[in-house]
């Protein structure tokens, strides 16, 4: 049997050792009405060479194409290195590192992603990673509510994610706390400083690029909600941190906490997972994180060593009083992370953050030449912006795909007051041809659509 | 040394540097960030040796055997990372259109099925991330079913002291309150008790099985009437699913709902944290709650079903897809196992288990519930040495690394005293379970003749044993320049 | 600079220890009239994410097809941990094991190589690897010469793959050694026990299968080399050996000598390398073979560990009297290799032999069956077939690659007394699906062709 | 333990099996196997477990510094890995028709035309499988070239002293004798005995430059002169070109024929033994002779020559492409460092080098070409302590590692006594080349205040010093059941 490595006589001995007559007596403790388990639906096994063809033939179904949608999750170049060492059996297969010393090469790499990671959004510290943004963004709220204490209330701008925005939605709810969404300034696509005078609201949540790819106003959204008595929590593209300030100074003391999903940095695309979400927060905040969290100490001979620490934060200690249920986290794709931001280093990724910055102002430019096309706001962007176009979103997307071009997120469904809008992302993955290649198939698009509309 | 302690400022791994784009002159100099992240500046040779380096510092499935009770840790097949990390896999945007993803979309369809199958029931959702997250799904849905009744009245989940410490939190996070119910002296749960707490309070009881005291609930029909009585529902904790895989579906039992761990169950690698993958399935009543994104096959393509399919759903609960690579893997775990393979696995992870519980019990150890079958694990409790030679379980976990061998599970669960859960799953061999035993016996005659010697383990690891206390004290988790 | 982790301020502090104004000082002893060096034709560089788009494109230009073909390179399944842990930094980017200390991984691999080949093959000893089945053919050529001492011609069979008997000729012939060819029974397809009553020759190589993919009657030949006093070299495909009676055990007293490319058991196809070259002989021999050998010895401790032995055959110690020039061999490919073995076992082999052979033999029927196509030869074969066309086989080729499908090799060249021949293999890569899709294609040209031809 | 040992009869990889075959009944029973052959009879992860662990008891250029003289142990990058392992690539076979693998030819094609660059030759074929095999080649055209001017008289080859052992072994593998040549007390070629050992027997001269002494030879241009006088070829070993990348040519030296070891300065993986690549360049008297194949560019496809086309060659050495894959990783390499940076991996090996000797001389150790200037790898010599200590170049090797650095080579070239022939390479950064330093020095300082210590080297390594006579003269070479 697959993965099974005994054999006949071994299998008899055990028994004999066991004193069993065979395997299904192991199981004579099951009730027998319980039925016998038969799986009906499972196919045949597969030996590794016909999964390998099977699985070789899915993946080539699955086109690649020339992406411009972000809304996300990003296209980067990962160097070579990331998985290849990522995936090594020492890192693959180990299990959380409970037995600190002898997982020391897992500990003392989640140490060093704390510290580029606090680092990066510019806080004190950070845990060890959550599922994926949207749930790390429901964690900060859940975080918020309780270093808070006397609010339930969030501030959510609508220039979040939606996807970010119902994850929070679903995943805080039953807790009774309250989304109070802000709504966005139609010119410049980013959120004015809030009109509420006063108010009993926990924290607020503030994008940077938000999901337009503008960039909001921190500074004073920072500053309002202190002036308020709330939490700032930051929604960062860690990518974007390369080249914009972080979250940690915003403002006059700057924000609380830090969240976003670091998949930007090393996670590929992947049909939108394994990615995993970050959180950072000022030191004051640290027993109120979730997550594991690993600190260096000393071992008997007085020798520094790593270990998980802070545990009774967590669920297998605190059980109903954790900060948070989470137990298995996203572990090797900070791994690959840890990795990608080694080999980029400050420099380069503030190289990839300026050649997506130049790319997407240099599509604009092209993108908005086109008869149809306009820009929706008139903000600064990060790597994506809002186009409106004079023909339905959905029809142009279709006919670019079909050119082999992924142009976009449409945003209808979602923002239906902005009309035909689709958000366009191009990070450093672009090329000038691939720019010019996109701007001539939707041109096209333009002229035949507008001409098949007549 | 850390990564930072090979960093020199202005070092750069130039292969991996775009090149220098125009200053980004058009964003407003308040937003730019002005410091440097404390990023290593590293060459790229630095970068790969030091965490080449690194990861020998691991013990792993690949390296080690590894008896991490309620971890399953088992052989992680190497095609299931190549072949999931194909191009076309990994290319893919989660917002592409659906005729670009067909490959992927119909191994999740059919991996969906599987798991149906598998579980005994009727639908699936492979939504959730990890175990944890498929708990709060599950939960969250059994809640949204009483909702949707009206049955606001329950406001209570029953969890047995022994579960796992994500079920308690889990119940918490879904906003309720929790009641514990103790165990009996064989490992069972304490009918008397859970008759005595379910009520019209009650919405739902959260249970293991086989238990985490590596036992199977032989009443489980008995509980799953209390509990169904009371008007509450049945959620089915999966992570030990390996031990029943093809011997007993949780459908049969008549439970509502399950999560299942693949980064256990199916195989699918640990990585040193996760990322795991935590489907849940549903009896017919729950489905219209299964969270989203669900595969749905009509007209010849397999699409994702949304809000608008599913206005029922407890929703999203990932911006994204769920962990889809850690999906792909379980797939292709599942279809080199075949139903046939399938129905080996609890056989043998089950007789692994005895075997080691056998030749243990020989070797003079005691075993928490000496009278029951193991099921894929048990329970060996170190209480009588420790009295006896002030040696603690944790003790000898540590002295095992000197021995080659990650220790299993210790003091958990909580209820057994000095307590090493113990799971060899079905990939190990009977020589590798003979030489982890020869391990065993020879810390036992260490423990008494030479106690100081286990205490001081362990010995041969990068690090001698941790201080815990002072890492929770003197609190260092960032590193800072000297 | 890619891959030179220099800064400035390390470069000053540097030259200032040599005591050299600049790096050009440290090349003034190169005479400058030698000239710049200057490279006119190297492209400028590409980052990582520039050449990975550009081998991306190439690679999927080298499209994936249907593929028939063997003639000494074989498809196989290679299961996904051969090369997943072959490519760990450790196995990959280590030296030649020259400090045995810190190098026992690579060692013992040889070691336990050497093992499973010398076993495979039948014999006492192997070598750590020579550069491919044609080189390897070439080694055990010139220490036949060595060995038998009297003699310097060697019986070279036409049913040897002429591209061996090329690189054989081309590397022996300075050495005056006469390579006489012996031709094969055109009803068999197989080499007749020579009539040549005695003669000095110092070895008869024996290829099994033959490159027709027949099998040669072995016992006889090698027993008759050895009546005449010759050496007998056994050339073999690794994966028959799991099915086909080792070299060591052919005749009375079995070949002396068995070579080959060990390219089937997990080296890919990859455009023809890297592959590596076995040899492996009678213990008596074993101080005339070429190449690596590692041997098994105790430390200062009494512990076993591993070594490079017999050096005083080799060049670094024996120079000009070495048995052979060869250093650098195939050491990455022998590791991928013994992983192989070690995945497929015994069982595993005998098994993928099998069904290749089946495989071959249900692809002769289908395509026998088609009209104007005739097996060539009348002996069992392996996984390999002479078929003959009535049609020019490069045309039939040609339309098969169309397509997709390369359907084997054309033999018009080497044998032109086959006429229309091709050489078609079937591993066991091939699924009944394919081998049915072959049959039909080729049916298609067969009839179209005919039609074409009048 | 080996991986015999986990070996059980029956024992099976099931998900490598292929399904059992029908009997092959067709065979005749004599050819058949009869014996089964000494393959281990493991599981999956058995395999998988054992070469990961022993994979990891080796040093190597992703874990250690590696200053291996002669050898130039660089980085090699991660990419030329994956991007010469795409599946279009791997799965191409060597005969499939030209259409199908223009990227690859491509990309051959290219290589030709940087290494003719690179070497300053007018062709170069990508034939040959290593250094060794590029000799074999470039000996061979310059036989072929005597022949065909029916000049057979040159019968003999001259090589310094100093040279590689394989440039004899070659030599005589093309049947020719061979004339050694010392060196003078600075490292270059004693002309005298040049001027006294050349005549009408002269085949050629083979070259190592920068010499295997690591000292640039300053008389190239005289001795060139004095060989091509006498009607002999001129042959260049290439394996140190890393020391001159882009700063000197050897075609503009006058060279005839030149092999490149790609698995050095263009950083192939060594692999632990290879496999390698020498292509050779040749001057344009020698373009008929080329080995094939070679690749030419014509009507907008590439496609390989062959005997037809080249009917001077000396053939093909290969039978199929040579190490195709090998060449694939190099060409890679060569376009991510582009011009600009092939020409920085002289400067910065040379820098490198005359670094590392500026602080050993510092440190006290013995420079054996003191007044020379280092190329990109230079010799210490440990004469003077080992008549002093008893330490011996061997024992200091084997001290380094237990420092956690790869020995230098030892005792080559075999004329230095003691020495080590050291060859930091450009990817090492200063901070490692100080550790080596600090290193070297303790141990120096250890091996006059306690010989015994380093004598008795190692200590951290899986085994102690290697009993290398015992291993020669028990001959122990394939594993036998106990
Ligand atoms: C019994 C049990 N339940 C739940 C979980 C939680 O699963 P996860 O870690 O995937 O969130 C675990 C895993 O440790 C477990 O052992
Ligand atoms: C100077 C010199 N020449 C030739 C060679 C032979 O090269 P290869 O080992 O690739 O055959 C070497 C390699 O060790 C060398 O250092």
């Amino acid at each position: 049997m697959p993965f099974i490595p005994h054999t006949d006589a071994e299998v008899e001995a055990m028994l004999a050792v066991i004193g069993a007559p065979n395997i299904d007596a192991l199981f004579d403790e099951i009730p027998v009405e319980l039925g016998s388990g038969k799986l009906v639906s499972v196919p045949d096994a597969l030996n590794e060479m016909e999964i390998t063809r099977l699985m070789h033939e899915r993946a080539e179904q699955d086109s690649r194409q020339l992406n411009f949608i972000g809304a996300g999750a990003y296209e980067h170049h990962i160097p070579a290195a990331v998985w290849q060492i990522a995936t090594r059996g020492e890192f693959y297969s180990a299990y959380t590192p409970y037995q600190a010393e002898a997982s020391q090469g897992t500990l003392q790499l989640i140490y060093e992603y704390q510290t580029m990671m606090a680092s990066l959004t510019g806080m004190d510290v950070s845990n060890a990673s959550l599922y994926d943004g949207g749930s790390a963004l429901a964690e900060a709220v859940l975080m918020a509510v309780r270093a808070h204490k006397n609010a339930t209330r969030i501030l959510m701008p609508r220039t979040v994610s939606p996807l970010y925005r119902a994850v929070v939605r679903n995943i805080v709810k039953n807790q009774h706390i309250e989304l109070m969404e802000l709504d966005y300034d139609p010119v410049s696509g980013t959120t004015p400083v809030p009109e509420i005078a006063v108010g009993d609201f926990a924290a607020l949540v503030i994008p940077q690029p938000n999901f337009f790819g503008a960039l909001e106003d921190v500074d004073a959204l920072t500053d309002w909600a202190h002036a308020h008595g709330a939490l700032a929590i930051g929604l960062v593209n860690p990518t974007a941190l390369g080249l914009l300030k972080p979250p940690g100074v915003w403002g006059e003391r700057g924000a609380d906490m830090a969240a976003g999903d670091g998949q930007p940095l090393g996670a590929p695309l992947s049909n939108g997972g394994p990615y995993y979400g970050f959180l950072t927060c000022k030191q004051a905040l640290v027993r109120q994180m979730p997550g594991r969290i690993v600190g260096r100490t000393l071992d008997l001979d007085g020798k520094p060593g790593f270990a998980l620490t802070l545990q009774a934060r967590e669920q297998h200690i605190r059980r109903s009083k954790a900060t948070s249920n989470i137990c298995t986290n996203q572990g090797l794709v900070v791994t690959a992370s840890t990795i990608y931001m080694s080999l980029l280093g400050p420099t380069g990724l503030r190289r990839v953050a300026s050649a997506a910055h130049a790319n997407i102002l240099q599509l604009a430019e092209q993108l908005c030449a086109i008869r149809g096309v306009t820009r929706a706001f008139r903000s600064p962007c990060f790597h994506e912006m809002v186009i409106q176009l004079n023909r339905p979103a959905s029809a142009v997307l279709g006919e670019l795909a079909a050119a082999g071009i992924l142009g976009g997120y449409d945003l209808c469904a979602d923002y239906p007051e902005l009309g035909n809008a689709m958000l366009v992302c191009a990070t450093e993955t672009k090329t000038a041809a691939d720019l010019g290649r996109y701007a001539e198939q939707l041109n096209l698009c333009m002229q035949e659509g507008s001409d098949a509309d007549i | 040394m850390l990564i930072f302690e090979h960093s020199v400022p202005e070092r750069m791994a130039y292969a991996q540097m775009p090149a220098e784009a125009l200053e980004a002159d058009d964003l407003p100099v308040h937003l730019l960030r002005r410091d440097k992240p404390l990023l290593p500046e590293a060459s790229e040779m630095d970068v790969v040796r030091h965490y080449t380096r690194l990861s020998q510092k691991n013990f792993s499935i690949d390296t080690h055997f590894y008896p991490l009770g309620s971890c399953t840790m088992k052989y992680n097949p190497r095609a299931c990372n190549s072949l999931a990390m194909l191009p076309g896999f990994l290319n893919r945007h989660p917002f592409a259109p659906v005729q670009t993803g067909q490959g992927y979309l119909a191994s999740m369809y059919e991996l969906q099925e599987i798991l149906c199958d598998v579980t005994g029931m009727a639908g699936v959702s492979l939504a959730p991330m990890a175990g944890a997250q498929g708990e709060f799904a599950g939960v969250a849905m059994i809640r949204a079913y009483h909702d949707a009744r009206g049955d606001h009245a329950r406001r209570e989940i029953i969890i047995p002291t022994a579960a796992h410490g994500t079920n308690p939190a889990t119940a918490v996070m879904c906003g309720y309150s929790v009641r514990e119910i103790p165990t009996d002296a064989t490992g069972n749960v304490d009918l008397a008790a859970l008759q005595a707490a379910v009520g019209p309070q009650t919405a739902g009881l959260m249970l293991t099985n086989p238990s985490t005291l590596g036992v199977f609930e032989q009443q489980i029909q008995r509980i799953q009437k209390i509990v169904h009585d009371a008007g509450g529902l049945l959620y089915y904790d999966g992570a030990n699913l390996n031990a029943i895989l093809g011997r007993v579906k949780p459908g049969d039992m008549g439970f509502d709902v399950i999560h299942i761990n693949l980064h256990k169950t199916f195989s699918t690698p640990h990585g040193g944290g996760g990322p795991g993958a935590g489907p849940v399935g549903v009896s017919t009543r729950l489905l219209p709650y299964l969270p989203i994104p669900l595969v749905a096959y009509c007209d010849g393509n397999y699409r994702l079903l949304t809000e608008a399919d599913r206005p029922h759903s407890i929703g999203r609960l990932s911006a994204n897809n769920g962990n889809a690579g850690v999906l792909l893997r379980a797939y292709i775990y599942a279809r080199m196992l075949g139903a046939e393979g399938m129905h080996r696995v609890a056989e043998f992870a089950t007789l692994n288990a005895n075997y080691l519980l056998a030749k243990l019990r020989q070797a003079g150890f005691d075993i928490a519930f000496p009278t029951r079958r193991a099921s894929h694990e048990f329970i060996v409790t170190l209480k009588h040495l420790k009295d006896e030679t002030g040696v603690t379980a944790m003790d000898f976990a540590k002295r095992l690394l000197d021995y080659g061998y990650h220790a299993p599970t210790t003091y958990f669960p909580m209820l057994v005293p000095e307590c090493l859960l113990i799971e060899p799953t079905e990939t190990e061999s009977m020589a590798t379970l003979d030489g982890f035993v020869a391990a065993m016996t020879a810390i036992l005659a260490e423990a008494r003749s030479n106690p100081e010697l286990v205490k001081g383990a362990p010995y041969t690891q990068p690090v001698r044993r941790l201080d815990d206390v002072k890492a929770a004290r003197e609190l260092d988790l960032v590193w800072r320049h000297k």
